[in-house]
């Protein structure tokens, strides 16, 4: 009827609508019908030039409180009715539904299906068919919610609940986790994909991908993830300094740390400062400059990055190939301002931006971008510039050409193609605001 | 506690109810009494958390339970339950005694119940260091080995609980009850000190009719 | 603050303000009625921190995405704001908010008593809330990221200082209940002769109502977070899923005090509308039976339906159903109030100060909160919108919506009483628009944004949600600056204001208005003896 | 005012009970305690923790009748003694509505890839 709550995805979700609708009806007449009393008795018997007018001593009337109890108490045993029967069927699993493993993990979804296929982050579905996720969780609570679905249960560690539904339509449909977990809660995002029948069926049984990296012998996958995870937006093979330390002949390397402690790059302590980069920073080196890994990288991942920095003796020549410029599907990034888009692609963590820049003034690895634009900077060549279009664009470009006093080399050359003119554009107008 | 406190009133003659200036000594004795129970029934709510959670954990991990509880010695925790009751006797005495103006009568049967309490205590130690001694002491160790190391947490937080309301009980019992009484303070007319320590007192042995056979027998 | 005022004014007759001066005589004070003050001041402060930390989370949502980098730097710095704000709010400022105050001040006053029973424990109660609160500051150097819900297992993980909070919470918890203790037996023992139950104000029945949940629900939170510090000190392994714990046994524990509590905010302020609607209608309260019948049952309910905050937490579906029904028992006492309050204004003759038009704006808004609260009560409903926005609004109209503006109304109202002043009637209008708009403007769109499944305590979120956002932190800052005016205003003209209040200034029946504005030390001159119904306004048919 | 006199009435003077009269309890609870313990050695299954926890509600009845003046009281103190119990009874049952009827779920298995 209203469609309050958005398209239905799935065939119980009429009647959590339908139950939204009835008690939404009440609510609405109920609310305007006693608020309108009111309002009618406060203009009506209003005081009128300060003075009272004698009024009644009523003091009560047995009839309407028996009226106004019994009433509300049949609305809401009907109201409680509607909600419980939409939960019943919510609750209850046709037998035989396809059953998928969910495991939530700070901050990210896992699926597994019966067939052994593994997706993160994406779970897919045949349209037309109940499905029951059974969850459980590897830290802490979170929720699964699938809005068009109506339906969410929390996802427990140590226990598995379940949820689920028989999809009415194809799309690609927003996951939620709505039990707060931590930092990244509104990041712990998902994608569900319904797709028709036959190509989910196709979609199940592809397991190219598996086969590929499993085929590869570690090294070579470390190797993929190197450029694939950004690794070598930091991290040189050939010594070359950028914002982290080299992986040239890093490993079994010692040093200090930023505590003064010392360490030795072996796998231990590589694996540690893959998930968390904050524990032990080698000194001369940002603290906050790496972005945990935590959830993003599997053990068969981390040994193969390991075993590649093993293989790494310099030999090694890697040319970081263009990413392709972000899609701007979505109708939302096309209805904003430049300086809106602009501030989007920075935020973008994989264009990685913040990681060197900061917008509040702090000096990290490179200049921030408070109050960059116009400025006048020196640069190592002691020449002086004006920071403009082309001064940016150039320095995004080509970030070797000219470096400002007091920073190192360490913006890698990746955005060349990556971010196009008009990217640059809108990064520019936001850059304008940040004064 | 200190609700009492506005009874602690010094400049009166020995064995008169003190002035309270907003009401008079009957109120006073009624509404001293009805908020000593009410603040009963506090403490009790704040062991319920810890019932109603052992029964949980019971039942999750009942057979645990039985091998933790075989852990502890029934013959240290019976000791202790006829400690008790025989203190929270000598309590209700001093109370009688109180309201017949027996003031040494006072002193002696609290004192007899503070020894007690003061015997429970030293029990409990030696219970305590029997376990610390086997490694089942929580405290520091962030991951216990014991299979029972949810009884052991629900054991160390409910006796702990328990025994600090011990301690409290016998600061009660010896500012409330004796200090004044050997200064002759209380007599039939007012005695209300003393009736509230021995309440409290009596709550301490309440919980603890429940836990001995909880933790020690049934686990 | 008081104390200098009334130095200033040391000729005028002598009253609880400033028979004794000095700031000492203030702190160190049995009398209810300066606890009243000591305990308006402290929960003020809290109240401007959460709402400072309220606004912050508006700015930081007013577009997706970092929007003030400078200040909210980070997710983790936005989960710390709303951590705070909700301690703040709750714990330090609405839970105390009506009760500790004007329970304070008009307890005795309303029963006419000379104080409440144990006025010593009174002051250590506040001294009480005054060191939890120092425990909650101190908790904030290395902010709690946990939520107000204290929710294992993240609670008993996160390194951030929640022993040190939640103990702080304990010990506020004990300040509540001994406040709640003292009223519970001022009401049974100190009521002047001839008040006799059925001749109680209903402010009275639900203070008293009030006072039963904080003495016997409080301890359990009390213990649970204790047991939360148990878990995190030594791995008790009761609630930590990682020893064998059980996480939803804490939520249970938790909101068997924390659905309570919302009673323990909201009654008072139903009891404050009872008194304010009669005496600006001229008319008995309506069904005067009913109401005080009402309160109770909701006092007593309110325990049976704490687990409809779990619906989804991975409770058995039958402790679902079982206290989905429960919970709707809960939904008639309330509709029973708001009845009999309308009803009350029929043939009345009404005059529109200030603390009637609160009053009415409570209606409207309980209104909202208690509908919408249907929505959350219905099983199949509620696993759509729980934690999403809509729950969010919900909550705010129920506390904001209700304690909040029950308080103000009631600030409003008994400010004559309290300050032996008038306060300014143009100002506290204009001030009540913009917090009657603004309040609306800040959570209408966060129904909206719950309908379309926006979840809470989100830092970032997908563009689609952003105009609501905005058009809510918008309201958001003009329902602050409505708190700001209606407070300066109070305080202004307590300090300067000029025009002296008379002792009954709008001709009420009730006790508390038969003494001296300011009352005097003792509170009455001589013991009052009550003979008639405390709403006994209109003349009777037979007469 | 008719409940303050009421509360009056017991306030003007505490009930005074004889010691004889606590030291017979006192016997009672020692009995008591000595019983549950040798109860506690025969296995009964589940009807030793029943067992154990009548008998202890037994010896909590004495104490609070007697040691603690209970018989005396009035109607308001007893709401008060007995609301703690009644709330602790709706806690333990109130969760006890969700953890024996959770379904046990046990997580999808994985066939075996040839």
């Amino acid at each position: 009827m209203l469609g309050l709550l958005g398209e239905q995805g799935s065939d119980f979700a009429y009647k959590v609508d339908y139950a939204n609708d009835i008690v939404t009806i009440i609510s609405v007449v109920c609310t305007v019908a006693i608020v309108g009393a009111m309002l009618y008795f406060a203009v009506k018997y209003r005081q009128r030039d300060g003075v009272d007018h004698e009024t009644p001593a009523i003091e009560g009337n047995n009839a309407l409180e028996v009226i106004w109890t019994v009433f509300p108490t049949l609305v809401c045993i009907w109201v409680a009715w509607l909600g419980y029967d939409s939960f019943v069927d919510l609750r209850t699993p046709p037998p035989g539904a396809m059953e998928v493993n969910v495991t939530g993990r700070k901050w990210a979804w896992d699926f597994q299906y019966k067939n052994g296929k593994r997706t993160t982050s994406e779970l897919v579905v045949p349209v037309g068919e109940p499905v029951k996720l059974i969850m459980t969780s590897k830290d802490v609570l979170h929720s699964f919610f699938v809005p068009v679905m109506r339906t969410k249960m929390d996802v427990i560690p140590g226990r598995y609940t379940h949820e689920w539904f028989r999809p009415i339509k194809t799309g690609d449909f927003q996951v939620f986790c709505t039990e707060y977990c931590g930092n990244e809660h509104s990041k712990m995002l998902a994608r569900l994909k319904v797709l028709p029948k036959a190509e989910f069926e196709r979609w199940l049984a592809d397991d190219s991908e598996e086969r590929k990296l499993a085929a590869m012998k570690p090294s070579d996958r470390g190797k993929e993830l190197y450029v694939a995870k950004q690794c070598v937006t930091c991290h040189s093979l050939d010594g070359s300094p950028r914002v982290g330390p080299s992986w040239l002949k890093l490993f079994g390397k010692q040093g200090q740390l930023a505590s003064g402690d010392k360490y030795t790059a072996d796998e231990n302590y590589i694996r540690e400062s893959i998930l968390n980069p904050q524990a032990k920073t080698v000194a001369g080196y940002p603290a906050m400059g790496m972005p945990s890994y935590q959830g993003q990288l599997s053990d068969d991942d981390l040994t193969g990055i390991i075993e590649f920095i093993k293989t790494i003796d310099g030999s090694q020549k890697i040319e970081v190939a263009p990413a392709a410029p972000p899609k701007k599907a979505d109708a939302a990034l096309a209805s904003m301002t430049p300086a809106e888009r602009g501030k989007a692609l920075v935020a973008d963590s994989s264009n990685m931006c913040l990681t060197c820049h900061s917008l509040d003034g702090s000096k990290v690895v490179g200049p921030s971008f408070k109050g960059l634009w116009g400025r006048k900077e020196k640069l190592s060549d002691g020449s002086e510039v004006q920071v403009d279009a082309a001064y940016i664009k150039e320095s995004v470009w080509k970030p070797a050409a000219k470096i400002v006093a007091g920073y190192g080399p360490a913006m890698p050359a990746m955005y060349e193609g990556k971010l196009t003119d008009e990217n640059l554009n809108d990064i520019i107008e936001y850059l304008k605001t940040l004064q | 506690m200190s609700s009492n406190a506005a009874t602690l009133d010094h400049n009166v003659a020995p064995g008169e109810p003190p002035h309270i200036h907003h009401m008079d000594s009957q109120t006073a004795y009624g509404a001293a009494k009805l908020g000593m129970w009410l603040f009963l029934a506090t403490e009790v709510l704040l062991f319920a958390v810890l019932f109603c959670s052992f029964a949980i954990m019971r039942y999750y991990h009942l057979e645990e339970f039985h091998e933790g509880s075989h852990h502890l010695n029934v013959w240290w925790g019976g000791l202790n339950t006829i400690i008790l009751l025989c203190s929270s006797y000598w309590a209700a005495v001093a109370v009688t005694k109180a309201q017949q103006g027996d003031n040494p009568g006072v002193v002696r049967n609290f004192g007899y119940s503070f020894v007690c309490g003061a015997g429970f205590l030293v029990i409990k130690s030696i219970e305590y260091t029997g376990k610390y001694h086997h490694g089942m002491f929580p405290f520091g160790a962030t991951e216990n080995f014991y299979e029972f190391k949810n009884f052991l947490g629900l054991y160390y937080c409910m006796t702990g609980l328990h025994a600090l309301h011990v301690i409290i009980g016998m600061v009660v019992m010896f500012i409330y009850g004796i200090k004044p009484a050997l200064r002759n303070r209380y007599s039939a007319k007012y005695y209300t000190p003393v009736e509230l320590s021995a309440l409290y007192w009596h709550l301490v042995d309440l919980i603890w009719i429940y836990l001995f056979p909880l933790l020690y027998l049934v686990g | 603050m008081s104390a200098h005022t009334h130095a200033a004014h040391a000729n005028e007759e002598v009253n609880y303000l400033n028979w004794k001066t000095g700031l000492w005589s203030w702190l160190s004070s049995t009398d209810h009625k300066r606890i009243c003050f000591l305990y308006l001041f402290a929960i003020m402060i809290f109240f401007v921190a959460g709402g400072i930390a309220a606004l912050l989370m508006r700015l930081e949502l007013s577009t997706a995405g970092p929007t003030i980098p400078g200040i909210v730097k980070d997710p983790h710095t936005y989960n710390v704001l709303f951590t705070m704000h909700g301690v703040f709010m709750i714990f330090l400022f609405v839970v105390p908010g009506i009760p500790a105050t004007l329970g304070n001040f008009l307890i005795p006053l309303m029963i006419g008593a000379k104080d409440v029973a144990f006025p010593r424990l009174n002051l250590f109660s506040f001294y009480l809330y005054v060191l939890g609160a120092a425990c909650g500051a101190v908790a904030m150097l290395n902010p709690v990221d946990t939520g107000w819900t204290f929710y294992a297992p993240y609670s008993t993980t996160t390194d951030t200082s929640v022993s040190l909070m939640v103990f702080a919470a304990f010990i506020l918890g004990f300040s509540s209940i001994l406040t709640g203790l003292n009223f519970i037996v001022t009401i049974h023992q100190l009521r002047a002769p001839g008040m006799t139950w059925m001749r109680l104000p209903v402010f009275i029945w639900a203070s008293y109502a009030t006072a039963v949940i904080q003495t016997v629900a409080t301890p359990v939170v009390g213990m649970t977070l204790l047991l939360v510090i148990a878990e995190r000190m030594f791995g008790a392994g009761i609630f930590d899923p990682s020893k064998g714990g059980d996480p939803v046994l804490m939520e249970h524990l938790f909101w068997f005090y924390s659905h309570p509590v919302v009673y323990i905010m909201v009654l008072p302020a139903f009891g404050v509308v009872g008194e304010i609607i009669p005496v600006f209608s001229r008319k008995p309260l309506f069904g005067y039976k009913m109401v005080v019948l009402s309160s109770m049952a909701i006092a007593a309910v309110g325990f049976i339906v704490w687990a409809h905050h779990m619906f989804v937490a991975g409770i058995s579906d039958f402790s679902a159903k079982f206290f989905s029904i429960v919970t709707f028992l809960v939904a008639v006492p309330t509709a029973i109030k708001v009845f009999n309050w309308v009803s009350t204004m029929y043939k009345g003759s009404i005059s529109f100060k200030t603390p009637m038009l609160y009053a009415m704006a409570f209606v409207f808004l309980f209104m909202v909160a208690g509908t919408t609260g249907i929505y959350l009560a219905m099983l199949g409903v509620d696993v759509y919108y729980h934690d999403t926005y809509f729950v969010v609004a919900h909550f705010h109209y129920t506390i904001q919506g209700g304690a909040v503006i029950g308080l103000i109304a009631a600030l409003h109202f008994w400010f004559p009483k309290m300050s032996g002043k008038m306060y300014n009637e143009r100002v506290a209008r204009i001030a009540f628009a913009m917090l009657f708009l603004g309040f609306n403007l800040t959570f209408i769109p966060q129904f909206i944004l719950g309908m379309d499944g926006m979840p809470r305590r989100y830092y970032d979120y997908p563009p689609q949600y952003q105009t609501l956002h905005t058009l809510s932190t918008v309201g958001a800052f003009l329902n602050g600056f409505g708190y700001i005016f209606s407070l300066l205003n109070l305080l202004g003209t307590a300090l300067f204001g000029k025009v002296k209040a008379p002792r009954n200034p709008y001709n009420s029946k009730s006790l508390e208005w038969q003494t001296a504005s300011p009352p005097i030390h003792e509170n009455f001159e001589t013991t009052p003896i009550v003979n008639e119904e405390p709403y006994n306004y209109g003349t009777h048919a037979h007469a | 005012m008719a409940h303050s006199h009421e509360d009056a009435h017991h306030g003007e003077q505490g009930h005074v009970v004889p010691v004889s009269t606590f030291f017979k309890v006192l016997v009672a609870l020692l009995i008591l305690t000595v019983a549950t313990v040798a109860v506690a050695q025969v296995d009964l299954g589940k009807w030793n923790i029943v067992g154990a926890l009548v008998v202890a509600s037994i010896k909590a009845t004495l104490v609070v009748l007697v040691f603690m003046h209970g018989k005396y009281e009035n109607r308001i103190l007893w709401t008060y003694i007995v609301i703690p119990f009644v709330l602790l009874a709706i806690m333990i049952g109130g969760v006890f509505t969700d953890d024996p009827f959770r379904d046990r779920l046990k997580p999808v298995q994985v066939e075996q890839k040839k």
